[in-house]
């Protein structure tokens, strides 16, 4: 039941929240996201215990023979976790905040949190799939609405292309479906032997769609357009779990249910990774906007996960797991002070700043902390999943993981350059009147410092967490055929 | 059966409801007590038993099912847009009439069992049509959308009876359980008669390249005409289109010979009626095109024969016509049919915005509306034909491309500045709106709700 | 040769030679006139069919109504003249070739198809209004019934458009 | 006689209807070539029928009674036709197709 | 004693918490407490440990705390090695540590309350650090110190934050040390691969058991000397050393002359098995240094600002201790070590006391004459300047002959460019000292009114470390001398495993006497040379030219980075940005767009608005379809 709660509590306060106005909807919001956390916490708590009795079953579409399946494995209850921490976060941010329609906004917020905890609940194909287009399509508003002036252009642009991608998955599920005798449960999925041509094929309809998502080069330009471009709190949604979806999808749905296709393309996806990792951190090297550097540099990232997802081995899967979360918390804490810049000084080009850290100590030094673990450093959170991911794809091959640890110095190079340009030097006319952070933001950020170092430190619950069912699971399916 | 004399003898009863009502805003109330009685009737079928009257009509399980979706889909039909039958012309009685005629026509396509009785229906449905068309007779665009739809449509009414001809003389039988063509070697007549046949049908779904008709004849007829024409009628079309195809045309080695045909036929409906409606300027004109479109995944459901596709050719049905309609519904009441004239709608009219977002979500094939449903089923039905995953590829990629013309409305609804403003939105209307929306959303979550009558 | 294939023949060159006279012939009054020959050539291949309802049929009908409402209709509007603009000639051919294409697809794709043949005598009397008017009235009801509705639909559309 | 001979003529008739409709801009021609097409299928059908009734089937009057119901939609298919030529020209004073091209793209 | 090692980085940590969270509300004379208590009790703990560990027949102890990274099979504790090498260590980055931070209580009293405490939170954040790199029980702890040890030198270097230029060398130091560190983490990678372990217990004997020249062992040797390179600043990476002295002085002294930049050191006497094993690499590791040590050295011939000086001067002083470890000569290196530690932090800390004293200055040419002013700085710089320079009796001089010794040993060629190295150090060395301390003063008048000596807190850690300086070569006498080798002893477990590998070039005494002779001669030659040449040092302001000019620019290697390295890939990104994302990929992707907009004006032109052209479609449409259907 704890399952079902976790879609319905955002889907029910979601369509709520549209009638109200203001401050009710951002009160009713808040509460929703933090009983969503609370009930995932208390999911966390039963999965340590008896995690069978947190899967959900009920008829859904006879015809079909597709089910409301939802359950719980160590992976997803990361990524619920992620999710369910994020949004609370993403509140308390921006609760000073006054948007333009409010009810709307955070109405269309919570609608995506659940159609992004649907797909990573489900374990029925068609469930998955109605969930992938669900959080897509808020999201889309979002953007849209609350967006920059180029937002509309931009955002349909990721609308379709994503759709595109999705619709061609759709595909690849029917296909699937009629070779199960007309299941779309995971177990089904899995279980089936597909001849490798098959496989071949389907591989390429599930991966366009998730590295779409994902998003791997050369696949990622709608990306650092709409990053630009939406609201940042919507930002912090796409960039935080969103884009985990495209990751998720791929542990999921593509290498269980394919693993002869992922074993046969599997050197075409990493390589594309790889160039997408090096590729991406040059470019974030040049970029003068705070967020388009960030969204680079979550390509790089998330070219890094991809890559290691497919190298395939028990310590590149683990490191993607963990990198998962920890990368969701990270760059929600960047965009937050993003956010924060852009709240108070109007812009978000880096060349018209600098000096920050005379006037708001508190704001640079959490930004140093971010953007520290943000570059892997040890004792950070983000350093265990770049570390593993690494020496997974290591043992897979040296060369593609000699070749993308550039990044660990280009990532240096660039975020350096943002905390100089930023933060360091003399403060200008503009900078000068920076206020130092307040309440709300204090709060979220204090709380993704502490994941940071403890997570960093003791990183243990997650790794036991991805340990545990998930990727045995994974690996197993793999090796086992 | 009992429906078909329902809505017959309401297309005779409206006749001379106009000339004893001279209130006209009330006709529409005896059309739609005339749909309600059609509802009736039709569960009555269902009741009293299925089975084939004279070889001719033939009561299924499958006949008393479309017709619910084609007589609530009218019912509909005439609670939305009923009032705009007055701003066409004098003689609202006279098109309430000929759409009742239209519908006893489009109960006969999914009851055919005769190929007489499939001419007489594509008559029947026809007919009428060219009159509505140019019901707006001062109108030259009426006229010529009249005389282009005239025109052309008694063309393919000959070559369809030429295909008629030829499969008549190649079986010997105008029934179409009959046939027999499964068996032995098929005949060359047999063959020219099916192609010619397809051809035909695909006239009248308006699938590429005989699809030249519909964007013009849309835009010329009277909007509230349209929205019927774009429709239930379209899907009736498809109805009879499926079941010829499928009961008579299928088994031992025929369907292998249209197979391709119907194929390319619905590669270049997708693309021709996509990319066509990415250009549009006119909301009208784009639904038009959009119909083309639609007409390509539906065409999906003829290629495959099998359960799924009869399955999902009702979805579709419902899910496109009860959305479409919705769309028309709101476009009556603008001013301007253009995108523009969209703009800023969701500030004047807020629910209105949403609903008709709502329909186009579901024209578009996003999950949770009934049309990612109807879509979800006639896709799988092609890819469990097998072969055809090379048009379903196509087809996916044409429905992404449909997302830009649809999402042009929303971001003109939502998005853009303007002061369009619907014009007679009455509590009524609206409550009628959310109830269609509910209706896509509820099929949308639950497709079993209708596909378990079956 | 015997005299059915000198009637079907005549028949059959005077039928083709009228239809082509009609869409060839300038004057559409002209074309009316060709299309009655054609029509009556057609009525002649019914009586060797052994179709002798439908002959009359045929001839009222379609002679006798139908082609004198054309002719009417062409009269009321005085169009008795040749006031067809000249339409582009390559577009006249391209529908001729057009035509003619689509006629060999045709004839090919019949040519070698294996039917039985039309022997003469067999049952003469399937054509008799007797015969048919039995069967019309029993298993064909149905169609006729809803014929009625074709034609109610039709009349009410020639009044909804004719009417001023 | 074969069959065949039937299925030339009226196949050529047919055919012929159709390059008067591709060839001519008169409506009321056109209208008239459709009917010609009519009037070729049902040659055809007559001729289908006594093929059949020769080759002993007993139903074969079906087929007659179909150009009968042929004839029947023929007569409404040219009220109806004939009405909407005569509001086209009483809206535009000509019968030439290609006057009306207003809707199109 | 020993399971409290854990207490060792533990209280710099939370020296660091306090300072770093209380740095608002806490008073500087409290910060200084805790932040330099923090080190001196961990001191004393490494002192207890020390003697623990010195006592016969102690073998390695591992302290776990908790499972770090446990993945499958691979398993990383968090826990701590507690050996003869990682005590030795801790006994000078605390004991040096503790006197720099004693130092910094006066030397940064200028900051403000906030910066204070900043900058105390940062220094001890560094020790925490580098206890944890080197009492690491296995590659992944020590990396987390190694990485950790980069961040605070970057902390550090740009402390000052208002100073951009101070930020620039900042970020330099800390990418050049990333270029390291990837080195070391492929290095790390290549351990797990073969096996499976990362711990230095395990890991270490099984490479052993590969015996020489195996490829695996080659590549993991030059992976992890990539991160030794980085880190203890050698050719190539040396760069951003010279730039990190824009930190505070007694930073520099600690992190880059004393502790942090012999990380690499304390890395391969760690691996030293690997490096055994890999004579090819051990060539490799003693080219560079030697290269290193007489590039840096030439160019602290010319230099003139007091910290860049010893700057170039611990660059070139860490290439000789990466030649004694590519000789094999690892207690040498490990020897050198602590005593550069001792003399070099003498030194900084000795021109922290000078440029405390000029008021901010640092340039060499603007002083003079300052014995008069600031005898204790005078006198134990004068120390700091003997010990490096190699005087008998030194500390320096026994270490640095050991590496001399055994280079010697190795080749008489490279012996003797390191014995020019040796000399040109004598020589810098003292050209620093008499142009600072002796002649006339040259600054402005406002600064020699007050130029003072500093107060106790600065001179005590002077004296304390010239003592050091003094006796800190006797632990490791060479055998000539008679004496028992007490720090070869000591280490010896350490390096025991490489024993059986390593090819001993036992020189003879009388050689090696000889050798003492020549290289005390010379130095003695050099430090003359350097007197009579700069004892009465005037600036005439002369532009200088030809290779002197080369030497001042540094041999211009920072502007051939930038053209080789730091355009090149400004270039390919822009190219990245401009060509490939937006006119090529995005194009693309827009282009599909534009191409379905497109077709889509094409396709609508055929719909001409003319049935009969409609009409005419639809019967060539049923040709086409009929030929395909028919005929196909």
């Amino acid at each position: 039941m704890l399952t079902v709660l976790l879609i319905l509590i955002p889907l029910v306060t979601g369509l709520i929240t549209f009638g109200l106005s203001g401050r009710g909807a951002k009160v009713l919001s808040l509460i929703s996201s933090l009983a969503t956390l609370a009930v995932a916490l208390a999911a966390w708590s039963q999965f340590r215990t008896a995690p069978e009795a947190l899967s959900f079953t009920a008829e859904w579409i006879p015809q079909l023979n597709s089910q409301l399946n939802f359950g719980l494995d160590g992976l997803s209850l990361m990524l619920v976790l992620l999710t369910t921490i994020s949004f609370p976060l993403i509140f308390i941010t921006v609760f000073s905040r006054n948007y333009e329609k409010a009810g709307a906004f955070y109405g269309l917020m919570l609608l995506s949190q659940a159609g992004m905890l649907g797909v990573f609940l489900a374990y029925d194909a068609l469930l998955f799939y109605v969930f992938w287009e669900l959080a897509l399509i808020p999201v889309y508003f979002l953007c849209s609405m609350w967006g920059g002036e180029k937002a509309i252009p931009v955002t349909f642009k990721f609308f379709v292309y994503t759709f595109a991608g999705s619709l061609l998955m759709l595909v690849g599920i029917i296909y699937i479906y009629f070779q199960t005798e007309g299941s779309f449960s995971w177990q089904a999925f899995t279980s089936l032997s597909l001849s490798n041509s098959e496989q071949s094929w389907l591989f390429w309809l599930f991966f366009v769609a998730f590295a779409i998502k994902m998003p791997v080069f050369p696949f990622h330009t709608w990306q650092p357009d709409t990053y630009e471009q939406s609201p940042t709190a919507v930002t912090m949604v796409l960039s935080g779990i969103m884009v985990k979806m495209g990751l998720f999808g791929v542990m999921r749905w593509l290498m269980p249910v394919l693993p002869q296709g992922a074993y046969m393309w599997q050197e075409a996806a990493i390589l594309l990774s790889v160039i997408g990792i090096i590729y991406a951190s040059c470019i974030a090297i040049m970029q003068s906007d705070l967020k388009k550097l960030i969204a680079y540099s979550s390509i790089a990232h998330i070219g890094l996960m991809s890559a290691a997802i497919f190298a395939n081995n028990e310590q590149s899967l683990a490191g993607v797991q963990v990198q998962m979360f920890n990368h969701g918390i990270n760059i929600i804490g960047l965009w937050i002070i993003i956010e924060v810049i852009e709240q108070r000084l109007g812009t978000k080009n880096m060349q018209q700043l600098g000096g920050i850290a005379a006037v708001a100590p508190k704001l640079s030094i959490l930004l140093v902390i971010i953007s520290l673990a943000n570059i892997a450093l040890p004792l950070t959170n983000g350093f265990i999943g770049e570390f593993l991911m690494f020496s997974g794809l290591f043992q897979h091959n040296v060369w593609f993981a000699a070749v993308s640890a550039i990044a660990i110095i280009l990532a240096a190079v660039y975020m350096l350059r943002m905390l100089q340009k930023v933060l360091f030097g003399e403060a200008n006319a503009l900078t000068s009147a920076t206020t130092d952070l307040k309440g709300g933001e204090m709060l979220a950020l204090v709380c993704i410092t502490a994941m940071i170092f403890v997570l960093g430190f003791y990183p243990k619950p997650l790794l036991e967490l991805v340990s545990g069912s998930g990727i045995q699971n994974t690996v197993a399916a793999l090796t086992g055929r | 059966m009992n429906a078909l004399i329902t809505t017959a003898v309401f297309g005779i009863i409206l006749m001379f409801v106009g000339l004893v009502v001279k209130q006209r805003q009330y006709i529409k109330y005896v059309a739609i007590a005339g749909t309600v009685l059609a509802f009736i009737a039709n569960l009555l079928d269902a009741q009293s038993g299925y089975g084939v009257l004279h070889g001719m009509v033939e009561v299924s399980s499958f006949s008393v099912l479309f017709n619910a979706v084609a007589i609530a889909s009218t019912a509909l039909y005439f609670l939305l847009c009923g009032s705009s039958f007055e701003k066409v012309g004098e003689d609202v009685a006279d098109y309430f009439a000929l759409i009742f005629f239209i519908l006893a026509g489009i109960m006969l396509t999914g009851a055919y069992s005769n190929l007489l009785m499939l001419f007489l229906a594509i008559e029947i449905i026809s007919i009428p049509q060219y009159i509505l068309a140019g019901a707006d007779k001062k109108n030259l665009k009426s006229n010529e959308a009249s005389l282009k739809y005239f025109l052309m449509g008694s063309f393919t009414t000959g070559i369809l009876l030429m295909g008629i001809a030829l499969v008549y003389g190649a079986t010997g039988t105008f029934d179409i359980r009959e046939m027999g063509l499964g068996t032995g070697e098929l005949s060359p007549l047999a063959l020219c008669g099916i192609t010619l046949l397809g051809f035909s049908l695909a006239f009248k779904v308006s699938a590429a390249p005989f699809h030249f008709w519909t964007p013009d004849v849309y835009d010329g007829s009277p909007t509230v005409f349209t929205a019927f024409m774009a429709t239930i009628v379209k899907a009736a079309s498809f109805i009879a289109f499926m079941r010829l195809f499928h009961v008579s045309f299928s088994g031992g080695n025929v369907s292998g010979h249209w197979q391709l045909i119907i194929a390319i036929i619905t590669a270049a409906t997708l693309i021709i009626g996509n990319l066509t409606a990415v250009f549009q300027q006119s909301v009208k004109r784009m639904l038009a095109y959009s119909s083309i479109a639609q007409a390509g995944f539906m065409l999906f459901a003829i290629v495959s024969h099998n359960e799924m596709a009869n399955q999902g050719l009702i979805l579709y049905s419902a899910a496109y016509s009860v959305a479409t309609i919705g769309v028309f519904a709101i476009l009556l009441k603008l001013n301007d049919y253009t995108f523009d004239g969209f703009n800023g709608l969701a500030r004047r009219q807020p629910l209105v915005a949403v609903v008709c977002a709502i329909f186009l979500f579901s024209l578009a094939g996003i999950p949770l509306t009934a049309g990612f449903f109807a879509k979800y089923f006639v896709l799988s039905a092609a890819i469990q034909q097998g072969d055809l995953l090379w048009l379903v590829i196509i087809g996916v990629l044409c429905a992404a491309v449909s997302a830009y013309y649809y999402f042009r409305v929303i971001i003109a609804m939502y998005f853009k500045p303007g002061e369009a403003d619907a014009q007679g939105v009455t509590p009524g209307f609206k409550a009628l709106l959310v109830v269609a929306a509910a209706i896509v959303i509820v099929l949308g979550i639950f497709p079993n709700l209708l596909l378990q009558y079956l | 040769m015997g005299i059915d294939m000198i009637i079907f023949t005549v028949l059959s060159a005077i039928a083709i030679a009228a239809a082509l006279g009609v869409i060839l012939s300038k004057n559409p009054v002209n074309s009316v006139l060709c299309m009655i020959t054609c029509f009556v050539a057609i009525a002649g291949h019914y009586i060797m069919l052994n179709a002798q309802f439908l002959f009359v049929v045929h001839l009222i009908v379609y002679t006798g109504a139908i082609m004198v409402l054309f002719l009417f209709v062409l009269m009321m509007m005085n169009l008795n003249a040749d006031i067809e603009p000249q339409k582009r000639n390559w577009l006249k051919y391209a529908g001729a070739i057009s035509g003619g294409a689509l006629l060999l697809v045709l004839v090919a794709a019949l040519r070698d198809a294996s039917l039985p043949a039309i022997q003469g005598g067999g049952n003469t009397e399937i054509g008799l209004v007797e015969n048919l008017g039995k069967t019309l009235f029993t298993s064909y009801v149905v169609p006729f019934e809803l014929s009625s509705v074709l034609f109610l639909s039709a009349m009410v559309g020639a009044v909804v458009i004719g009417k001023k | 006689m074969p069959v065949q001979y039937y299925i030339f003529l009226s196949i050529a008739l047919f055919c012929i209807g159709i390059m008067g409709v591709l060839m001519r801009r008169n409506a009321i021609i056109i209208f008239m070539c459709i009917e010609l097409m009519l009037n070729a299928v049902n040659l055809l059908l007559v001729a289908f029928s006594k093929m059949w009734v020769d080759a002993g089937r007993i139903d074969a009057a079906s087929a007659q009674l179909f150009v009968f119901f042929v004839m029947v939609v023929a007569a409404a298919e040219v009220s109806v036709g004939l009405a909407i030529i005569v509001m086209m020209y009483r809206n535009t004073h000509s019968v030439d197709i290609n006057i009306l091209s207003r809707l199109k793209n | 004693m020993i399971h409290l090692v854990w207490l060792v980085p533990f209280l710099p940590l939370l020296g660091f918490l306090i300072n770093g969270l209380g740095r608002r509300y806490l008073s500087k004379p409290l910060t200084g407490f805790v932040g330099s208590g923090s080190v001196v009790a961990a001191f004393v703990i490494s002192l207890l440990i020390f003697f623990e560990v010195r006592t016969p027949g102690f073998t390695p102890q591992v302290v776990t705390l908790f499972d770090f990274i446990s993945v499958g099979s691979l398993h990383i504790p968090f826990a701590f090695q507690v050996d003869q090498l990682s005590a030795l260590f801790l006994l000078i980055i605390t004991g040096v540590g503790s006197l720099i931070h004693i130092y910094s209580t006066s030397y940064m009293h200028d900051e403000s309350n906030e910066g204070f405490a900043r900058y105390f939170a940062y220094l001890n954040l560094f020790v925490f650090s580098m206890l944890i790199l080197v009492l690491g029980s296995n590659y992944v702890m020590m990396f987390i110190g190694w990485e950790g040890v980069g961040l605070c030198s970057y902390l550090l270097i740009g402390f000052w934050f208002r100073n951009i230029e101070y930020n620039k060398a900042a970020n330099k130091a800390f990418i050049m040390n990333r270029i390291g560190d990837f080195g070391f983490l492929l290095g790390i990678f290549l351990l797990i691969q073969q096996f499976g372990s990362v711990t230095f217990s395990e890991v270490l004997p099984q490479a052993a058991a590969m015996g020489t020249n195996s490829g695996v062992l080659f590549a993991i040797a030059m992976l992890l000397f990539i991160g030794a390179m980085g880190k203890s600043a050698q050719i190539p990476l040396y760069t951003w050393l010279p730039d990190a002295m824009a930190g505070p002085t007694p930073a520099s002294a600690l992190i880059h002359a004393a502790t942090m930049v012999t990380a690499g050191i304390y890395m391969v006497a760690r691996s030293n098995v690997i490096y055994t094993l890999a004579p090819h690499i051990q060539t490799i590791v003693t080219l560079v240094g030697l290269a290193t040590a007489l590039l840096a050295a030439s160019i602290a011939l010319k230099q003139n600002d007091i910290k860049k000086v010893l700057a170039y001067s611990t660059v070139s002083q860490l290439g000789y201790m990466f030649i004694a470890l590519g000789v094999g000569a690892y207690t040498a290196a490990v020897f050198h070590v602590m005593t550069h530690a001792f003399f070099k932090a003498l030194l900084f800390l000795g021109s922290g006391s000078v440029i405390h004293a000029m008021g901010g200055e640092q340039d060499i040419r603007k002083m003079g004459g300052l014995k008069k002013w600031m005898p204790i700085t005078n006198i134990t710089f004068l120390i700091g300047c003997l010990a490096i320079a190699g005087i008998p009796g030194l500390s320096g001089f026994f270490s640095k002959d050991e590496i001399l010794a055994h280079a010697f040993g190795y080749s008489p060629v490279i012996y003797g460019l390191a014995l020019i190295g040796a000399l040109m150090t004598a020589f810098y060395m003292f050209r620093l000292y008499y142009i600072t301390f002796t002649g006339k003063f040259r600054g402005t008048h406002e600064q020699e009114h007050h130029l003072h000596e500093s107060p106790a807190a600065i001179t005590f850690p002077l004296i304390i470390l010239a003592i050091l300086s003094v006796i800190g070569g006797y632990v490791g006498m060479p055998v000539v001398f008679g004496m028992p080798n007490l720090l070869a002893e000591y280490l010896s477990p350490i390096f025991a495993p490489s024993v059986p590998f390593l090819h001993e070039h036992h020189l003879s005494h009388s050689l090696e006497w000889g050798l003492m002779g020549l290289s005390t001669g010379l130095v003695i030659v050099m430090i003359l040379w350097a007197r009579s040449k700069f004892a009465n040092y005037t600036d005439n302001g002369e532009p200088t030219t030809g290779l002197a000019k080369v030497l001042e620019n540094k041999w211009y290697v920072d502007e051939i980075y930038d053209a080789i390295i730091v355009k090149p890939l400004m270039v390919l990104s822009r190219f990245f940005q401009d060509v490939v994302e937006r006119s090529g990929i995005d194009a693309l992707v827009n282009g599909v767009g534009s191409a379905v907009k497109w077709g889509g004006g094409r396709a609508r032109l055929l719909q001409n608005g003319q049935v009969g052209f409609y009409i005419f479609a639809m019967v060539i449409g049923m040709i086409v379809l009929f030929v395909i259907s028919l005929f196909l």
